[in-house]
């Protein structure tokens, strides 16, 4: 019998795609990790107490602000790309240019606000 | 037995011609379509140029000119009863194709596109007529899928990835095939009423071809063991622009656009050869011109290949010489976005394959084996026909490059071969159909599928001192080097005895894959089996022609011969032997005459 | 030049799991990587199993990842790929042995999307074609480029999810018909890719265009059937 | 000339049923939220957060503009920031981003999910889900 058609994530991970293969990667990772976070943070908040506490000060360490934002931001730059590339179909054939411009966009920004968040924490 | 179907008609193949015969059977009889390939990897979808027919959307144009054309082309060895058949009917199919959906390319009045094709001419004036409709340059493409989706829509029962090995007579009739399943190495047989052959050409056994790997000749070979004759083995054509050492196909659409070909030293050489239509001449006018270029050492760089230029100043500037117009009387002019648009695929080869860009730089072009013109003999219904009077073999039918007609004679007219699919694969579905629906089905044999299984099992017997590799490619260069373009009795006397050499040396190859499931290394050592089968019969074929005609070109022979030689040939293996006879041309309008273009 | 070459290798009849083959082969780099396994199949083992045809390209018969991306064999070449090698199949479809995967499924997605030409009107009186600007005629070209070879489904990461979705090469069938100024189904073919399985699985990874070996724009033909079932238009 | 009928195909025969709806959805509730958003980041400048606040709490206020993200900050008087204006923007946010993030949930789930039994399972979820967070949200917004 042959095998199955299954494909691991670990896998799927190794194929060679390009800019756009990635950016969906991580779009996806950041969709998830904010849906993931609001909903622990909308209920903490509601629930309140010791729980809550707990959970905010996750959420106030510097590491896990790095990542979230790192979530928002890309999802939110990239959302916009493929909003934009959806409306228009026509721009799709300028992906390669649309993802350029979008790290160009990102990795300044998210660069800025990575320093600004570590400045912070060493800071105080 | 556990592995048999019944069905009124089996078509063998599914590229054109098996598409076509199956779906017209299929409207009137139960009917198969076994192929060794997906059906869209037939090499139907490899054509490039187009599919003539005498539309005459841009200037003038008539069937009879078409007719005459082809006769001509076929250096008068095609029936031309058969020809003025199927140019007459070459209207309506390629309408027909239109209205099954195929995306021909359009007029500015929305009506099919159609270019100037290699000796397609006017005949009054004798200048190039644009007669190919084409859908960009990839029409094969667009008529297999156009057919394979009819098809699907017709819902025609297809046996996908099933060999055909054997086919089975029982009391002088078509009683079925025998196929192996390549995804389990079962074999299954086939009972039928009616068995349509298309299994295309055998272009592999040459060492430069522009076929595919699937076309070693698998039709011919069956029906030559189970002793029914081939035709005209001795004609195969050269197409002259092949991509040097790869042979892959640039159409002659590129030609038919303004390209020219240019020798080694930059000079156009065509108009030496064929004054009035020049680059547009027939395939093997030009190619032995490109050879004889080459052999005078006029090659570029004093190797074996020339240049083909279609860059749009140069085909400006001789298209001002030639006084080619447009349709509407301007001088005829190309840009290259126009020359990408129309030839798309073939600028993409040679980006891909040799790194040049045909729109700044020339190609390197040499000719490359192209085309099967003989075949296994048929009327103008596709009904096999065994000997010299023409009797018919009942149940048995052909279509497509495999079986000969003879349409195309001694000399195949680009963009006459995707219309020979398409006429004479419907007219072999219909009368399969309609002999199917009064025959009754023959007994099987006791085990019908012993021929078949005898021949693999000869495979896995050899002792295993010989390389199958090895000898595929010793065969594809004698017959490339010494039964290609230029043919002579020393040449081919060699290549016999190497061919049949290569022959011995095969027993004694060993398949060493002992599965089942896609046992390929066993399939290809099968088809080897056929091409040394064909490549043996061409060369004898070959040999005993002491003329010089189309395709079939000898160099101690150098003229065509009317008197001895106006005949097709026919061939038999009888206990091993090759047994050769004749058949007379049918002529019907046209008589013969020398040969200018 | 020396190549290595690094072959996905499984044979159902004898090996429990598959397992990968590595030879070392002097070649040109000008030769196609269809023509290394060729050579492998001749001279080194032959039970090496895979697809072809037509070997330039045009039949779709042998598209596999070729270091870690899809591509045709015969259409990729030495040079273009360096001197370490990498064969494997598809993904997402079953591996039969070595480089031959089970096409099944995605020939059975390509007949679900009605992929013929529909159009029941009749004829022109005149008997001829029934006429199409080449506006018109250029507005679906793209799409008809297609030689099913698979190479965009099997790069999906939704066709790899589940292989119920129809995959890129399915929907490209979709487009040439939908947008075919002659055709009749839009309607019904819109449906069909609208459907739970169909355009909404595609999250404009481009994986598909990347690897598609005719160069077909096809997540532009996806996005533009994604527009037309907003906005119903078809031309 | 080729007829040019005109083909655009009436709302019933487009093939426009809930995937697609919801793909449009997507992406306009995406632009929304930028829209939302900039409103936010405009409102915080003008109230002052420029000397006023860090960046990280600017973020915070811009993706959710409720009171309780500017309580630490060293903004003096919070009642600009608290009045009905904020309190609808923030909801609109909330409702926009949970239908926009459940229904995304849904999709990656659908994915995976083949049978039709277990995305209906999924979908009744996700909606019992949505709703839950959404009057949650709600309730903290106008309590807070
Ligand atoms: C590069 C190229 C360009 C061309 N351009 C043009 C052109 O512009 N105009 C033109 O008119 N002609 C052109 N031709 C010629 C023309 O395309 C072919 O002659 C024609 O397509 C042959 O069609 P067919 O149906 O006979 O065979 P194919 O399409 O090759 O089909 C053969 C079928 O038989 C099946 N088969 C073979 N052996 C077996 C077996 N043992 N068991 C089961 N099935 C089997 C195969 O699977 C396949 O389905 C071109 C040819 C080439 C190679
Ligand atoms: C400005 C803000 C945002 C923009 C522009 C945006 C844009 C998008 C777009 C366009 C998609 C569709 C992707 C696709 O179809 O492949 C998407 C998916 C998604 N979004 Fe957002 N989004 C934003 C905010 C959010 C927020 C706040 C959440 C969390 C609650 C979220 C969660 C998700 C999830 C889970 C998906 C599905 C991911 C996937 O299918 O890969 N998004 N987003
Ligand atoms: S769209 Fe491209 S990649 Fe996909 S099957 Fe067709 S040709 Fe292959
Ligand atoms: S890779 Fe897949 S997700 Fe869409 S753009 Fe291509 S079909
Ligand atoms: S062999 Fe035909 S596409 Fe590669």
């Amino acid at each position: 019998m042959g095998l199955k058609r299954n494909v691991s994530l670990a896998t799927a991970l190794r194929y060679k795609g390009q800019g756009p293969f990635l950016t969906y990667i991580l779009h996806r990772i950041g969709g998830l990790g904010m849906a993931v976070f609001i909903t622990i943070h909308i209920l903490a908040s509601f629930v309140g107490g010791k729980a809550g506490v707990f959970v905010n000060s996750i959420y106030e360490n510097w590491l896990f602000q790095i990542f979230i934002f790192f979530c928002v931001l890309f999802h939110a730059i990239n959302g916009l790309r493929i909003t934009l590339l959806d409306l228009f179909p026509k721009l799709l054939e300028h992906s390669r240019e649309a993802i350029w411009i979008e790290w160009a966009v990102f990795l300044p920004v998210y660069g800025l606000a990575v320093f600004v968040i570590v400045h912070t924490a060493l800071g105080g | 037995m556990a592995n048999v179907h019944q069905f009124d008609v089996v078509v063998v193949g599914a590229g054109g011609a098996g598409l076509m015969a199956g779906l017209y059977a299929s409207r009137g009889a139960k009917t198969a379509v076994i192929s060794k390939l997906y059906p869209t990897r037939s090499h139907t979808g490899a054509a490039q140029g187009g599919i003539s027919a005498a539309l005459g959307n841009y200037e003038e144009d008539k069937p009879e000119w078409h007719t005459y054309d082809t006769v001509k082309g076929s250096d008068y060895l095609g029936d031309q009863d058969a020809i003025e058949f199927m140019t007459n009917e070459a209207i309506d199919a390629v309408l027909e194709l239109e209205h099954m959906g195929l995306p021909f390319d359009r007029t500015p009045e929305g009506r099919i596109s159609q270019r100037p094709f290699g000796g397609h001419t006017n005949n009054v004036t004798g200048k190039p007529v644009r007669r190919a409709c084409h859908a960009a340059d990839r029409t094969g493409h667009m008529i297999l899928q156009t057919l394979y989706q009819q098809c699907l829509k017709n819902n025609v029962t297809f046996f996908d990835e099933y060999q055909v090995l054997d086919f089975l007579i029982v009391n002088g009739k078509a009683a079925g095939v025998v196929a192996v399943q390549l995804a389990t190495g079962e074999l299954h047989t086939f009972h039928a009423k009616a068995v349509i052959f298309a299994t295309g050409g055998h272009g592999r056994i040459f060492e430069v071809t522009s076929n595919a790997y699937a076309y070693t000749g698998d039709g011919a070979a069956v029906l030559l063991r189970r002793g029914l004759p081939l035709e005209d083995m001795e004609f195969f054509q050269f197409h002259p622009t092949g991509i040097y050492k790869l042979g892959i196909l640039i159409t002659e659409g590129v030609r038919g656009e303004g390209g020219v070909l240019i020798n080694g030293k930059g000079e156009r050489f065509m108009p030496k050869y064929a004054p009035t239509v020049k680059d547009l001449a027939s395939r093997d006018v030009v190619s032995r011109a490109i050879y004889t270029e080459i052999r005078e050492g006029r090659g570029v760089n004093g190797r074996n290949y020339v240049y083909l230029d279609v860059r749009p100043e140069s085909v400006i500037k001789y298209a001002a010489q030639d006084g080619r117009t447009n349709p509407d009387g301007t001088p005829y002019t190309i840009t290259g976005e126009q020359v990408l648009a129309k030839l798309p695929d073939i600028i993409d080869f040679c980006r891909v394959y040799l790194g040049v860009d045909p729109l700044t730089q020339m190609m390197p072009i040499q000719p490359t084996a192209h085309y099967t013109m003989g075949g296994i003999p048929t009327n103008k219904y596709g009904e096999v026909v065994i000997d010299d009077k023409n009797t018919i073999f009942p149940g048995l039918y052909a279509a497509g490059e495999c079986a000969c007609v003879s349409v195309h004679g001694a000399n195949r007219l680009g963009t006459n071969s995707l219309l020979d699919l398409v006429v004479f694969g419907k007219h072999a579905g219909l009368k399969a159909a309609e002999y199917a629906n009064k025959a009754d089905f023959e007994k099987l044999p006791d085990d019908a599928e012993a021929g078949a299984r005898s021949q693999f099992e000869a495979l896995r017997k050899g002792s295993g001192k010989e390389n199958a590799f090895d000898i595929s490619n010793e065969m594809k260069k004698v017959m490339f080097d010494d039964v290609g373009i230029y043919r002579s009795e020393k040449g081919m006397k060699d290549a016999l005895e190497k061919v049949r050499g290569l022959k011995e040396r095969f027993t004694q190859v060993r398949v060493t894959d002992t599965g089942k499931i896609f046992n390929t290394e066993m399939l290809n050592a099968w088809e080897l089996g056929n091409m040394l089968e064909v490549a043996e019969i061409i060369t004898e074929c070959a040999l005993n022609r002491k003329e010089s005609r189309g395709g079939h070109s000898r160099e101690d022979y150098p003229e065509r011969d009317d008197k001895n030689w106006l005949k097709h040939t026919l061939v038999w293996k009888k206990d091993g032997k090759t047994v050769i006879d004749y058949k007379p041309v049918v002529i019907t309008k046209y008589q013969p005459k020398a040969r200018v273009y | 030049m020396q190549v290595t070459l690094k072959i996905f290798r499984y044979n159902p009849e004898v090996d429990k799991k598959w397992h990968y083959e590595t030879y070392d082969l002097d070649v040109d780099e000008k030769e196609r990587i269809l023509d290394l396994l060729e050579l492998v199949k001749g001279h080194h083992d032959g039970t090496l199993s895979f697809r072809r045809s037509c070997a330039h390209g045009v039949c779709g018969s042998d598209a596999m990842r070729i270091n870690g991306r899809n591509m045709l064999a015969c259409k990729t070449l030495v040079r273009d790929v360096g001197d370490k090698i990498t064969v494997e199949p598809l993904l997402g479809l079953k591996v039969i042995k070595d480089l031959i995967v089970d096409m099944e499924p995605f020939f059975d997605n390509y007949k679900k999307v009605l992929p013929y030409f529909i159009n029941e009107s009749p004829l022109p009186a005149d008997g001829k074609e029934r006429l199409q600007s080449p506006e018109q005629r250029a507005r679906f070209d793209e799409t008809t480029k297609c030689i099913l070879c698979a190479a965009c489904t099997t790069s999906c990461p939704s066709f790899w999810a589940s292989d119920d979705y129809l995959g890129p090469a399915a929907l490209v069938t979709a487009h040439r018909f939908i947008f075919d100024s002659r055709d009749e189904a839009a309607s019904e073919r819109l449906h069909i890719v609208s459907e739970t399985s169909g355009l909404a699985r595609c999250h404009t990874v481009f994986n598909c265009t990347m690897a598609c070996p005719r160069e077909i724009q096809i997540t532009k033909a996806i996005g533009e059937l994604k527009m037309a079932t907003l906005t119903g238009k078809v031309d | 000339m080729a007829t040019t009928k005109s083909r655009t195909l009436p709302l019933t025969k487009r093939g426009l049923n809930f995937e697609m709806f919801m793909w449009m959805i997507t992406r306009l509730t995406a632009l929304a939220m930028y829209g939302l958003i900039l409103i936010a980041v405009i409102g915080a400048l003008i109230m002052g957060a420029r000397t006023q606040m860090n960046l990280a709490d600017v973020m915070r206020w811009a993706f959710m503009p409720n009171v309780t993200h500017v309580q630490d900050t060293n903004v003096p008087d919070l009642a600009p920031w608290s009045t009905p204006f904020w309190k609808l923007t923030a909801s609109a946010l909330l409702l926009v981003a949970t239908a926009h993030g459940v229904h995304g949930l849904v999709v990656i789930c659908d994915d995976y999910i083949v049978s039709s039994r277990g995305r209906q399972i999924v979908r009744w979820i996700s909606i019992a889900f949505m709703l839950t967070m959404m009057s949650i949200g709600a309730y903290l917004i106008w309590t807070s």
